[in-house]
C-alpha cells in the first residue's frame, strides 16, 4: 500500500490540473499581476457546476435510486454530525468565541464542488472506477451543515444578549442553503441529468465532458492564486486553526471513507465519499455565514477553508483517501 | 431650468453584504440606487475583486437630506462593525427633486 | 399527425436545451442569486452567431446561389408583411398608441437567432433534416422589419406634432439595422464560411461545432432567468399583448411554414423559415428602436418578446412548426 | 498648487441611451467623459446588469458651471421623458482649469 | 450621529498607471482605496475599455484635506505629463473620522 | 517559389482566422458598436498562452533539451541585437526622441505571441511539419528586448537630465519581463508541459487542442478591431514609423529565418523563428514601458505594432517567411 500511496501522490501532483494549482501560488508569492477577472471565475463555476451535475444525474436515472438513498441518507448524517465534533473542538479546545466555531464548522461540515470535481478527475487519470452519481452526494451535502453551523451560532448570540429575531434569519439562511447559485446549479443540472438521461448527455457532451478536465486545470489555476493569497493570513489566525485545517480534513476524510465503505460504495466511490467529508465549502458557506452570521470573523473561516484545507486535501488529501479505501476494501 | 439640493450617500462594502444594504435602503425609503462591482484596500486587506468572497461593491442613493442622516445612523450602528464598509455623504443638485 | 406532434413536443421538452431554460425560470422564479455577468451573455452571444453563421456560410458555399434566392427573396417579403399587419392588428384591435405599436410590430417582424438556434438544434435532436443554409434567411430578415417600424413610428410621430427630422433618424436606424453586432456578427461570419467553404469549417470545428449544443443549453440557461424577469411586467402590458405574443407567432409561424413549403424548401427548412417568421427579435430591435424610436415604452415590447413570445415558441412553437411543415409537405 | 472649481455632472441611464448621451456631451462642448456599467433601480424598475437591454451606465464629466447648466437643461428637456435616467451636478476641484 | 468633513481625491487615468498611482497612494499616508475599470475620452483619445492597454481605472481616496493637498500636488508634479490622467477633488462627511 | 508563395498567401488570407481579422477590421470602419468585453479578451489571451505552453513543454519534453538550447541561445541574441539596430535607425534615420525610440525598439525586439500562433496555424493548415517546441524560443525572447529598451530609455533620460534612481526601474522592469502575466502564463505552461509530459496533454487536449484554432480565429475577430481603431492615428506616427512598421518586420524576418536555418532547424521551425524575430510585443512591452519609461509616447510604440506590423505579418508576413525559409533550405 505504501508504494501504491507514493505513486497515487506522485500520479496526483504530476497531472496537469495539479500543476496549474501551484503555478497559481507561484504567480501570487512572485507577485505577478496575473489575475483572473471575476467574470471568468463565476463561468468557470458555473461551467463545473452543470457538468458534473449533468454527468452525475444521467449516471442517476442509469443506476435507480435504490442504490443510492442508503449513501445519500449517510452524507446527509456526516452533514449534521461534522458540524457538531467541530464546533465543540473549535470552541472547546480550540478556545474560539462561540460564533466563529459555529461559521468554520458550517464550512467543515458542507462540502467544495471543486475538491470533488478535483477527485474523480484524479480517480479517472489512475484508471480507479468510482459511482458516477457520487455527484448527488455532494448535493445534499452542501446544505445541511449549514443549517447546523447558522443555529448553533445564532444560540450562541442568544446567550450573548444579541436577542435578534431567530425565524428570520433562519428562513434566508435555508434559502441561501437551498436556493443559493451553487446548489441551484448543481441540484438543477442533476435533475436535468436524470431528465434527459444518456441521450441528453451525449447530445451536449462536446461541451460538457469532452473540455471538462482542461477547463478544471485553468480553474485551479485562478484557485491556486486565490489559495495563496491567503496565506498572508495564516499567522492571523493562530496555530490551532492551521492544525486544526489539516486534522479536521483527515479525520472527517477517514471517518468518511468508511462510512461509504459500509454503505456499500466501491473504493472509488467510498474515496468520493471521503473527500466530500474532508472538504470545506468555501462558495455556498461563506455566503450563507455573511448572510446569516455577519458577527463571524471571515479571516478563519475563508483562510481554514481556502488557504489550508482547500490545498492539503487536492494535494495530500486525495490519494490518502484513496490508500484507505482500498485498505478498507 | 432650477436644481434643487440633494444628499449623496455612497456605501462601498464585501459583495456580500449587498442583500443587507439593499434591504435597508428599502427601509429608510430611498426610491432607487445604483450598484457597481469595485477592488478595494482598507482596513481589513486587500479585496481583489476576482471572485464573490473578495470583491466590494459601491452602491449610490440620491435621497433628501433627513433620509440620508437616518441612513448613515442605521448603518454606523448595525453594519460598521459586521462588515468591510465605508460609508460618506455629499451635496449634489438634481433638477427633478420630487423624484428622490 | 397527433402522436407525432405529441412525441415532438416531448422530445423538445426533455431536450437539455429546454431544460435549462425551465431551470432559469425556476431559478429567477425561487428569488436565487444566480446571475450570469454581461461578459458571459455577451461572450455567448458572439460564439452562438458565429457558429451559425460559419455553418451557414459553408453550407451556401455547397448550395450555390441558385438555391436561395427565392426563400431569401420570401424572407424579405416577410419581414415587411408581418410588421405591416401586426401594427394594424396593435394599433387598431389592442388600441395601443401608435409609437408602442410601430415599436412593437418591428420586433415580430425581425427575427430571433436564438430561437432559430432552438429550432435547428430540435431538428437535428430527432434527425429531422434541413437547408444548413438557412441562416442566411436569419441574416436577410433581421433588419427589413426594423426599418419599417421605424418608419411607422416616425410618421406617427409626425402626426401627433413632433416634427424631429425624418433623415437623420432614419440613417441612423439603418445603420444600426445593418451595422448593430449582431447582424456584423452574423453577415461576417456567414461570408467567412462562404469564403472559408468546408475546410475551413472543419480546421475550426473543435470550436465552432463540437461544443455548439453544450453551449446552446447554457445560454438558455441564461434565457430562462432573462424571460422569467419579464414575467412580473405581465400585468403591466394588459390582457391584449399577452394574448397578441402567443397568437402572432402561431399566425407568423403556419403562414411561414407554408410560405417556406411553397418556394421550395424541404419539412425541415420550411418549419425554420415559419419559425423565424414566428419569432421576435429581442437584441436588434430593441437596440435599434431605442436608438430611433425612443418614445416607444420599452415595457411592452421587451416584456411580449422576450416574456411571452421567446418562451411560447422553444416550447410549445417549435413541435407545432414542425407538425405543420410535416403536413403540408 | 492651486485648485479650480469646476462642476461634474453625474448621468445614470440605460445603456441604449449611450450614443444619444456621448454625442449630447460633444454637442454642449464637453472636452472628455468617463463612463462605466453599473446596475440600478428606480422609478422604471431594477436594471439588472446581466443583458445590455437591462443594463444602465454611469457617465461623468467635467465641465465649467455655464455648460453644466446647458447639458442638464438639455437632458431634462430633451431625454428625462425618453430613458431610463437620473442626472445631478456637483461641485469639484481641479488643478489644470484649462482642460476642462 | 456626528459626520466630519474629509475629502475624497478621484483620479481617472489608464489601467497601465495602476501600480504606480497605488505606490503613490501608499507614499502619502492613505488608508485605503477604491478602485474600478472604466471607459473614458480625454485629450490623449477614446480608451475603449475592451483590451488592458486602453482601459482606464477610476480610483477613490478618502483622505484628510491635508493629504489630499500632498497627492494633488505630487500627481501634478510626477504623473499628469506622463500618464492620460484626470483628478479631482470634492467635500464629503463621513463618520467615522479616525478612520481616514 | 513564386507560385508557392501566391497560393501561400491565398491559404493565408482565405482561413477562417485572418477573415474574422478583416471581419474586425471591417466592423472598426463601419463603426459597428461590436465590441469585445474587457474579461473575454482576458479569457481568450489567458487561454491562447497556456494551450501553446502546454503542447510547447510536452513537445520539449520529447525532443529533449540538446536538441533545444542551441536555437534557444540565438533566439535570446536576437532579443538584445534587434533592439539595438532598430533603435539605432529610429533615433538617427527616423530622428525620433530618444527616450521613444527605445519604447519601440523593445516592441520589436520583444515578441508578439499572437503572431506566433497565426504563424503555427498557417503551417498547421497548409501541412508544413514544424518544430512544436518553438514555444519554448517565444517564451525567451518575449523579455531580452524588453530590459535592452528600458536601459537604452533610462540612459538617454540621464543624459538629458533626469536623475531618477535606476536601480528601482530596473527592477520593476525586470519583474515585469519576468513575471509579468503573458510571461508566467507562458513559461507556467511550458514548464507544466514539460513535467506532465504527453499524457497529461492527452487528458486535457479536449480544451487546450481541440478547440483551439477555432479561438484563435474569435481572437483575431477582436484584434482586427483592435488593430483598426490605432488606423486612426497612423497620420499622428508620421510616415517613417509607417514605413519601418513593415520595413522592420521584414528584415528581422528575414534574418530570423536565415539564423533559425543556420542553428539548425527545419524550414517549418526556421520559419517560426523568422516569425517571432519579426513580430512586435504589445501586450508585455506595452506594460513594461508604462511601467518603466512612462515618458515615451504610448501612441507611437502601439499605434506601430499594433497598427502596422501586426496586420502586417498575420497577413503577408506569414506566407513571405515561409517563402524565405523553403528557398533557404
Ligand atoms: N480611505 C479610503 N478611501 C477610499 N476607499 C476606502 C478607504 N478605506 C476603505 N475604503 C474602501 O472600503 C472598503 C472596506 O474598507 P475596510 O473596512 O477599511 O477594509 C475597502 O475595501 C475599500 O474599497
Ligand atoms: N434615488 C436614486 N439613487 C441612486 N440612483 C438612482 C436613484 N433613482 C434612480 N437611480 C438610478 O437611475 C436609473 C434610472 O432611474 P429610473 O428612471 O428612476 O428608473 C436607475 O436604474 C438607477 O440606476
Ligand atoms: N472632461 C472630462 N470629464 C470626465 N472625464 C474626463 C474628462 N477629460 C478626461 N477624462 C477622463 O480622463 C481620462 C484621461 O484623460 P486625457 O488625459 O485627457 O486623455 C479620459 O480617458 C477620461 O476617462
Ligand atoms: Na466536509
Ligand atoms: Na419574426
Ligand atoms: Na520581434
Amino acid at each position: 500500500m505504501n508504494a501504491d500511496l507514493l505513486q497515487a501522490l506522485q500520479a496526483n501532483l504530476l497531472s496537469p490540473a495539479l500543476l496549474f494549482f501551484v503555478l497559481g501560488i507561484v504567480a501570487t508569492l512572485a507577485r505577478s499581476d496575473l489575475k483572473f477577472p471575476e467574470p471568468l471565475y463565476i463561468t468557470l463555476t458555473i461551467y463545473l457546476l452543470t457538468a458534473i451535475g449533468l454527468k452525475g444525474g444521467a449516471a442517476l436515472a442509469d443506476a435507480g435510486f435504490a442504490r443510492v438513498w442508503l449513501p445519500t441518507l449517510a452524507g446527509i448524517g456526516l452533514g449534521i454530525v461534522i458540524p457538531l465534533w467541530t464546533y465543540a473542538a473549535l470552541r472547546y479546545v480550540g478556545r474560539l468565541p462561540a460564533v466563529d466555531a459555529a461559521a468554520i464548522c458550517a464550512h467543515y461540515g458542507s462540502v467544495s464542488a471543486v475538491t470533488f470535481i478535483a477527485a474523480t478527475n484524479f480517480l479517472r487519470q489512475i484508471g480507479q472506477p468510482f459511482e458516477d452519481y457520487a455527484t448527488a452526494f455532494l448535493a445534499v451535502m452542501e446544505s445541511p451543515a449549514i443549517v447546523v453551523g447558522v443555529l448553533l451560532g445564532k444560540f450562541a448570540l442568544r446567550q450573548s444578549g444579541d436577542a435578534a429575531p431567530l425565524g428570520g434569519v433562519i428562513r434566508s439562511a435555508l434559502h441561501e442553503a437551498v436556493f443559493g447559485r451553487s446548489v441551484v446549479l448543481l441540484v438543477g443540472a442533476l435533475i436535468i441529468g436524470v431528465l434527459a438521461g444518456k441521450r441528453g448527455l451525449e447530445a451536449t457532451a462536446g461541451f460538457f465532458v469532452t473540455p471538462f478536465q482542461g477547463v478544471l486545470a485553468l480553474f485551479l489555476l485562478e484557485m491556486g492564486m486565490v489559495a495563496a493569497r491567503r496565506f498572508a493570513d495564516l499567522k492571523k489566525v493562530g496555530a490551532f486553526l492551521v492544525v486544526f485545517g489539516i486534522v479536521a480534513p483527515v479525520i472527517n476524510g477517514v471517518g468518511g471513507v468508511l462510512l461509504g465503505d459500509a454503505v456499500g460504495l466501491s473504493p472509488g466511490g467510498a474515496m468520493l465519499f471521503g473527500t466530500l467529508a474532508a472538504s470545506a465549502s468555501y462558495i455556498a458557506a461563506p455566503a450563507a455565514m455573511r448572510l446569516a452570521l455577519p458577527e463571524a470573523n471571515p479571516t478563519y473561516y475563508l483562510t481554514a477553508a481556502l488557504g489550508i484545507t482547500f490545498p492539503f486535501n487536492i494535494t495530500f488529501g486525495l490519494p490518502l483517501y484513496l490508500a484507505v479505501a482500498q485498505w478498507a476494501a | 431650468m432650477n436644481s434643487h439640493p440633494m444628499t449623496l450617500v455612497t456605501i462601498v462594502c464585501e459583495k456580500l453584504a449587498r442583500e443587507a444594504v439593499t434591504r435597508l435602503l428599502r427601509d429608510v425609503g430611498a426610491h432607487g440606487w445604483t450598484l457597481w462591482e469595485v477592488e478595494g484596500s482598507g482596513a481589513q486587506g486587500v479585496r481583489s475583486g476576482d471572485i464573490p468572497e473578495f470583491t466590494n461593491i459601491r452602491v449610490e442613493v440620491i435621497v433628501p437630506p433627513a433620509v440620508a442622516g437616518t441612513l448613515l445612523a442605521r448603518l454606523e450602528k448595525e453594519f460598521f462593525k459586521r462588515y468591510a464598509m465605508i460609508a460618506y455623504e455629499s451635496e449634489i443638485r438634481v433638477i427633478r427633486r420630487e423624484k428622490f
